[in-house]
């Protein structure tokens, strides 16, 4: 890698009532492209993206360090690392149930930046269909759309993005990759996916977590592309991919 | 980026989340057992706690303290069954504690019945009363079923408050007429005897609350509290099961009501406030929710401050403090609702959280979550 | 076994599932799909009694059930899961397993009984979170599990019930690529022998293909299609609006 | 004719007394989802902070400008008390709905008692301009002002806080805070300020409302705040949690039907009736009159 | 030092001659009713001081007095009478409250002590149980000094204004046997005591054209009911009576005050007695207001007690059964059958305005002329 590392993650240990769930994590995503983060259910993936926006629950304690620009962002406050740039695409979709599509977009906007709403209506034409229904009484994958919608309503440094085709239809599944992959364009995207046909489409650089720690970090391309390698970290086949 | 292969670390096995059954835990059972009989031998002891009771343990006037207490100890218990361990937040459980004090005042002092009938028809009047307006209210949730009980304390309130008919004195209560009582019953000397009785109380109220939530029952209660639909998809009723947790709990206030009754010597309109319902609340909250003692503790400490700060407030430590502080001090509430919000923030998940903080042995027990 | 008559359910003008017919033969594996927001998961909802119908019948072993609330349906062996885990968060795993078991056992209203003390129970509950991979986080409180472990522990949840139906709604989502051929063991595992039946939501098309005898194709609300794997997979309106291209 | 319109004037104050003390309560309880039982005590707050600022500040009184100008010290003295209750005692107890009753239960009577130990558990005489306590005849029937101005003052604030939730973005920070703070944060924005800042609100208008109460009571004490409490919540859960509105549409029921039941009913039935509408409503409708999302 | 003991001792009282005797005082220091209590308190110590000529004691024995708070709840106040009975206590008094004094006084009854109970009102108290005694005035004392207001109640029609419950209950009733009972005719207006408007009842009231409007109303909401009979025309179109409350409440009148017939149970003034001098002397502040009288007159029945008892109860109750003295409001007599406290009352006028306002004396009223029934002793 010669460019330097948008985001660089040293040592970063997790603790939560007790339990020691990262146990010093580092890697570093690349100013360009796609990292994917992989692992099995329960290995710290969704943990690591959390407390590098400072997102570690009450009576968890997150140790290490997170650079970006220069800066560590350990122990600043969340809101002010999203308005820096830091995107957030969460597992469980988070949307506000009680609140309106339209109303969930909204507040979504940042101060000093036009909302992108054209970007996010064309990807999803359906959220500006359903402006004025509760985000509650969605769908599943159409809460899915309406969190990613969330964040490319605003213009980011770097997003974060945990598992964005759960749920979603094959064909949206598709139309999510292209996007993410327009977005990678331009904002580099650390991004947790368990479908492979995506992480395939999509990865530029791979960390494989287990049980707490990096078990393997390097090019896409050279893990999907590596029987052995997948086989042995990720429990599939290097061909074995699903549609 | 380097490429690295790192050795995964086995895999964590949480052995520290299994019960343990270890070193003195093989008495712990007992624990209980012992408590109780300490407590009931009290009495016998003439152990003077200077500036904590104004007598002896064994003085009629600590006595009748501690009676008091343990029956709200009792009351903060079964109240949780409801709120710690269901999940159903009732303002309106004062009103079976009251229909208890009443229902027993009114059947001895205006219908003359003896004593155990009195409290046998309270009990079960007080449970069938709980039964019926669960039956009603338990067709909403949330905010609004607390706000549905607390309608209906309010009307038993209202009800009291008129007086309809002379039964219940209105403002100015309706003192227990003891002639028919048993003579252990009355009279200053025999303080000890509804000391016992509040004991019982508690202790049965423990147990039954102990015994309900360690059984079938208490496990789809606490399914309850988490998800309710949940529930309902695998097969069982949420309705008759919350049902069941109302009438039970509402027929254990019922009980403390006819203990309490015995043990001020009457009836008055304080019980059926709005503000008690709120106590039970805070006393469940002080002591933590869903835990054995927690309640218990919380009930026992709320009561024991709220009687001795009129005491702590007139008493020479106070007087001889400057102006501003003696003034506050000397008001009770004050002291009372300032001692809510320091344990708050200093007890966190109440006052049975106290153990699993100071020993290291109880840290992993699984935290209750409050719903 | 399990059938469903012109079932419907309208918000105002829209119709979020239109006067769906489907039948579920004993032993039979049918898998759903549809794009997001068909109103898949809202059938699921009907059938299992969480919200009512507004035209329509729900029918279990012949017997119309559509009156009937979701507790009186599960006793009839009609069991689900939830797309959004839905576990109980302040138990631990074995006792969210213990729970399923004992609601399915009855003697669910005893209120003087040692729960613990319930051998039978134990064992049951242990077995389903074998056969999910589950054992090892037993004494885990269901709140601290991670995503995937949640979808496991619904199943287990699930299986517990011993349910002769069951509605699974996308049980992979979020599982890792890792663990999804057990799972899809799991799931076969369910009708093989015992002449249950599965009603299967699931977006993982290999999955749907590997494990459903027919494929049920939702959109707007309506049946669109009951056939077998190899007709749908053929249809045209379903390669445009459910499939897409292929990544 | 004449008592129907006296008892319709006359209720609709009450119905505004009841909507000012609800609208803060509701605002606080359907925004912030804390059930503020602390809200009596802001009013206690405005209105011995009225009493005093007439007495000790120069230039305030009882009179015109120096009347206002007490009220406007009350009402700044009730946002300071809610704010520093925020920022000290609930800010770290979000998403701790029991917890935070707890420390509301406990401020309100720490707060209560306070209050009596400072000016004395006996009521004092409000200082009020003169006018208030006269009539004005309208159709008949001698209606006291001090009931009109309370309507005046219950539509101003129904005006402004409509206004803030529509035209602001706090509303929807603060229903979606409630929802889930985290996500809140994660999409950029300080909740923690907004929360302030309902509180303020809140506290403003409990404030205001102990002030205007005190005009109507004619006398402030401690307990007083704590007494229309019961009535405030009724109004609140009856208009549904959070929404302004329905607050308004409940205060107008309640103190109508108060009104009505006391003057042609038997005494007392009033207040059962209103015990009666509150459970009935919600029977029907668990959400409330206006349904459970908090918005105008 | 731990020792054993048994469950049921009791202390028990003095026996040596020279032994202080006990007094429990129960009443408010804290609660709505603290003022009430604070009142009392200044009385009764002013009353032992006169009673004992400044020295404390009566003979050789000193009066070791304990205060307890109640708050106001009749649960504390019995939990305390309970401990000073333990602690070999024989004279209880106190209650502030009527709910207190209604509780404490069966639990003097089953412990065989004396009980004097304070400025509770209630009529129940009266004959409640030969140890009760009072020492302040009763509802049916107010009722009849207000009847004095209407000189013949034949054919007049009189109204009462009064708050639901058992305060409301018993004006009303004593009311209707008082005025009724000479020939009025009585008809009522009841209020929840939680209502914050009182214009229907205003209405009420005004239709019914009554010769005299007697008011039965407490707690803080009073003056906003005040301004609304006012508003409403009310006090302008009929003789209004109510009694008159503590100084503290006298400015919240406002502008009705002036309109309204006060009956009294006591103001500074209202008598010019030795007791009353006395009272003024000790004080604090030198004013004295409605409960010192009860105080003072407690502490003069206690050191009667003491006197004519010593230790024991019986010979105290017979001492002071049919016992008159000279209290701060007058002659005051304990009439045997019942404990009924029989004394003078008093009209009264309020004027003034702003924060300063002055009663005056219009009339007062003998024992015997405001003297309830003689009632049943009922324990
Ligand atoms: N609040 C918590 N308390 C205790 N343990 C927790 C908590 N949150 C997460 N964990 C534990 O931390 C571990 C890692 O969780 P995490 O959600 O990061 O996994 P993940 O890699 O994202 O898994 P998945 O693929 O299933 O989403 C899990 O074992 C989980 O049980
Ligand atoms: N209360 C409601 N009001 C309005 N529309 C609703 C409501 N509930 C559900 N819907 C709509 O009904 C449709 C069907 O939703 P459903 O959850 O059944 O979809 P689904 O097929 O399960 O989709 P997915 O695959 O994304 O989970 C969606 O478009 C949803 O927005
Ligand atoms: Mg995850
Ligand atoms: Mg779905």
């Amino acid at each position: 890698m010669t460019a330097e590392p948008v985001l660089t993650v040293a040592d970063l240990s997790v603790r939560i009532a007790g339990l020691h769930i990262l146990q010093g994590v580092s890697f570093t995503v690349a100013p360009t492209g796609v990292t994917v983060l992989l692992g099995r259910n329960g290995v710290g993936k969704t943990t690591t993206l959390r407390a590098v926006l400072g997102l570690t629950p009450r009576g968890g304690e997150a140790r290490g360090t997170v650079r970006m620009g220069g800066r560590d962002l350990l122990d600043r406050p969340t809101h002010r690392l999203v308005r820096a740039g830091l995107g957030y695409v969460p597992e469980d979709r988070d949307v506000f149930a009680g609140l309106t599509v339209a109303e969930n977009l909204r507040l979504a906007e940042r101060r000093g930046s036009t909302p992108a709403y054209d970007r996010v209506f064309a990807l999803f034409p359906e959220l500006d269909r359903r402006g004025r229904q509760r985000a509650g009484s969605l769908s599943g994958g159409q809460q899915q759309m309406l969190a990613i919608g969330r964040v490319l309503l605003n213009d980011n440094r770097l997003l974060l993005v945990d598992e964005p085709t759960k749920g979603l239809a094959p064909k949206v599944v598709t139309e999510v990759a292209e996007v993410l992959e327009r977005v990678a364009e331009t904002v580099p995207v650390l991004l947790v996916e368990q479908n492979l046909a995506v992480v395939r489409r999509l990865a530029t650089d791979a960390v494989v977590l287990s049980a707490g720690r990096v078990a393997w970090a390097g090019g896409a391309g050279e893990l999907l592309g590596s029987a052995e390698l997948t086989r042995s970290l990720l429990g599939v086949g290097s061909g074995e991919v699903r549609a | 980026m380097t490429d690295s292969m790192v050795e995964a670390p086995p895999a964590r096995v949480p052995d520290e989340l299994t019960p343990h059954r270890r070193g003195w835990h093989g008495l712990r059972p007992y624990l209980p057992l012992v408590a109780l009989a300490v407590a009931a031998v009290l009495p016998y002891s003439t152990l003077e706690l200077p500036g904590i009771f104004e007598g002896p343990l064994n003085s009629p006037g600590t006595l009748q303290l501690l009676a008091v207490c343990l029956v709200f100890g009792g009351l903060a218990a079964g109240y949780d069954l409801l709120f710690g361990r269901t999940g159903m937040l009732s303002f309106g459980h004062a009103l079976y504690f009251a229909a208890g004090v009443y229902g027993t005042d009114i059947l001895v002092t205006r219908a003359g019945l003896p004593l155990w009938q009195a409290a046998l028809l309270t009990i079960v009047g007080g449970t069938i009363l709980a039964g019926l307006l669960g039956a009603v209210a338990l067709r909403t949730a949330g905010i609004a079923f607390a706000m549905v009980t607390l309608a209906f304390a309010q009307v038993g309130a209202i009800l009291v408050a008129r007086d309809f008919g002379g039964l219940t004195g209105g403002e100015e209560g309706l003192p227990l007429d003891v002639s028919g009582l048993p003579a252990g019953l009355v009279g200053v000397a025999n303080t000890v005897n509804l000391y016992w009785l509040a004991l019982a109380y508690l202790a049965l109220v423990v147990f039954v609350v102990h015994r309900v939530s360690g059984s079938p029952t208490g496990r789809v209660l606490a399914g309850l509290r988490d998800d309710e639909r949940r529930v309902g998809v695998l097969g069982l009723d949420p309705y008759r099961f919350k049902l069941v947790a109302f009438t039970l709990a509402g027929g254990l206030a019922a009980g403390g009501g006819v203990v309490y009754c015995l043990i001020v010597g009457g009836a008055s309109p304080h019980i059926t406030s709005s503000e008690l319902t709120l106590s039970l609340l805070v006393m469940v909250v002080l002591g933590g929710p869903g835990t054995r003692w927690g309640p218990v503790l919380g009930g026992v400490g709320y009561m024991y401050l709220d009687h001795r700060l009129t005491a702590f407030g007139s008493s020479d430590a106070v007087e001889s403090l400057p102006v501003f502080l003696s003034r506050p001090l000397s008001q009770p509430l004050f002291v009372l609702g300032t001692v809510f919000i320091l344990a708050v923030y200093f007890f966190p998940g109440g006052l049975a959280s106290l153990r699993s903080r100071l020993g290291p042995l109880t840290r992993h027990l699984p935290a209750r979550r409050t719903p | 076994m399990l059938a469903t008559r012109a079932l419907t359910w309208r918000i105002g003008e829209v119709a979020i599932v239109d006067g769906v017919h489907l039948d579920l033969a004993p032993g039979e594996f049918l898998g759903v799909i549809g794009p997001n927001g068909a109103g898949k998961t809202s059938l699921f909802n009907l059938i299992t009694g969480l919200r009512p119908p507004t035209a329509g019948q729900v029918l279990l072993d012949g017997e119309d059930v559509t009156a009937l609330p979701p507790h009186r349906r599960a006793r009839r062996g009609l069991g689900r899961t939830f797309q959004s885990s839905s576990v109980f968060g302040s138990l631990t795993v074995r006792e969210n397993v213990r729970l399923a078991v004992q609601a399915h056992r009855g003697g669910s209203m005893k209120l003087w009984r040692r729960a613990a003390a319930h051998r039978g129970v134990a064992a049951a509950a242990d077995a389903a979170l074998d056969r999910v991979g589950l054992h090892h986080r037993g004494t885990a409180l269901a709140s601290t599990l991670a995503h995937g472990e949640k979808r496991k522990l619904e199943i287990a949840l699930l299986l517990a019930g011993e349910p002769r139906v069951m509605l699974l709604d996308e049980p992979m989502a979020g599982v890792s690529a890792e663990d999804v051929p057990e799972l899809v063991a799991v799931i076969r595992s369910l009708t093989g022998d015992s002449g249950r039946s599965v009603l299967m939501v699931e977006h993982h098309m290999d999955v749907i293909l590997e494990l459903a005898d027919r494929i049920a194709v939702m959109h707007h609300g309506a049946l669109l299609a009951c056939d077998t794997p190899e007709t749908v997979m053929a249809d045209a309106t379903v390669q445009e609006a459910y499939l897409g291209e292929a990544l | 004719m004449n008592t129907i319109v006296l008892l319709t004037l006359t209720g609709l104050g009450l119905a505004a007394l009841y909507f000012l003390v609800a609208s803060g309560l509701s605002l606080v309880f359907g925004l912030a989802d804390v059930l503020n039982f602390a809200h009596g005590l802001f009013l206690g707050v405005g209105a011995y902070g009225t009493w005093w600022a007439a007495g000790n500040l120069p230039g305030a009184g009882g009179e015109g400008l120096g009347f206002v100008l007490a009220v406007a010290f009350g009402v700044a003295a009730g946002t300071v008390v809610a704010v520093l209750v925020e920022l000290v005692l609930i800010r770290p107890l979000y998403s701790r709905t029991i917890e935070q009753v707890l420390v509301t239960v406990g401020l309100s009577l720490a707060g209560v008692a306070l209050l009596q130990a400072t000016w004395g558990a006996d009521a004092r005489p409000f200082p009020r301009p003169a006018w208030t306590r006269q009539v004005t005849g309208i159709l008949g029937a001698q209606v006291p002002n001090g009931g009109l101005l309370l309507i005046v003052a219950a539509a101003v604030v129904l005006g402004a806080l409509l206004a803030f939730l529509r035209w602001t973005r706090y509303g929807l920070i603060i229903r979606a805070g409630v929802e889930n703070r985290e996500m809140v944060t994660a999409l950029g924005i300080d909740v923690r300020k907004a929360f302030t800042l309902v509180f303020a609100i809140g506290g403003a208008a409990a404030a205001l409302a102990g002030a205007l109460g005190g005009v109507y009571f004619g006398t402030v004490s401690p307990g007083q705040g704590g007494s229309l409490l019961i009535f405030a919540f009724i109004v609140v859960v009856i208009g549904g949690m959070g929404s302004v509105v329905g607050s308004a549409y409940a205060a107008v029921a309640v103190g109508l039907l108060q009104q009505f039941v006391n003057y042609y009913g038997a005494s007392g039935v009033g207040d059962l009736c209103v015990v009666a509408l509150l459970a009935v409503v919600l029977l029907l409708r668990p959400q409330g009159i206006a349904g459970k999302v908090a918005h105008a | 030092a731990t020792a054993c003991g048994s469950p049921q001792d009791t202390a028990s009282g003095g026996g040596d001659g020279a032994a202080p005797v006990k007094v429990g005082l129960v009443y408010s220091q804290s609660g709505a009713l603290a003022s009430y209590g604070k009142q009392y308190i200044e009385g009764f110590r002013a009353g032992l001081d006169f009673a004992t000529r400044g020295t404390g004691k009566v003979g050789d024995r000193a009066i070791e007095v304990t205060e307890v708070d109640d708050a106001g709840d009749p649960a504390k106040a019995v939990s305390a009478a309970k401990d000073l009975i333990g602690k070999g206590t024989k004279i209880i008094a106190g209650s502030t409250s009527s709910g207190v004094a209604l509780q404490v006084a069966p639990i003097a009854a089953q412990n065989k002590v004396l009980f004097i109970s304070g400025p509770a009102a209630t009529d129940a108290v009266t004959g409640a149980n030969r140890y009760t005694f009072r020492s302040g005035r009763q509802s049916y004392q107010d009722v009849v000094t207000a009847k004095s207001f209407i000189g013949d109640p034949t054919g007049k029609k009189v109204v009462v204004f009064a708050q639901d419950g058992a305060f409301g209950d018993a004006n009303e009733a004593a009311v209707k046997a008082v005025i009724g009972g000479a020939g009025a005719t009585v008809s009522s207006v009841r209020a929840p005591a939680s209502a914050t408007e009182f214009t229907p009842f205003a209405s009420q009231i005004r239709s019914a054209k009554p010769d005299l409007l007697f008011v039965a109303w407490a707690g803080t909401t009073a003056p906003a009911m005040w301004q609304t009979l006012d508003q409403q025309g009310v006090l302008s179109s009929t003789t209004v009576v109510t009694g008159l409350d503590i100084r503290a409440s006298w400015p919240t009148f406002g502008a009705a005050g002036a309109k309204i017939s006060f009956l009294s149970h006591w103001f500074d003034g209202a008598a010019d007695t030795e007791a009353a001098k006395a009272a003024k002397a000790k004080v604090p502040g030198g004013t004295l207001d409605l409960f010192h009288p009860d105080g003072f007159a407690a502490a003069q029945m206690v050191v009667r007690a003491v006197e004519q008892g010593g230790d024991d109860v019986d010979k105290m109750i017979k001492g002071l059964e049919g016992w008159s003295f000279e209290g701060v409001k007058g002659t005051m007599t304990i009439r045997a059958e019942d404990h009924a406290l029989l004394q003078p009352m008093f009209q009264a006028k309020l004027t003034g305005s702003g924060s300063a306002y002055t009663a005056t004396a219009q009339k007062s009223l003998t024992g015997d002329e405001t003297a309830p029934p003689v009632g049943q002793m009922k324990g």
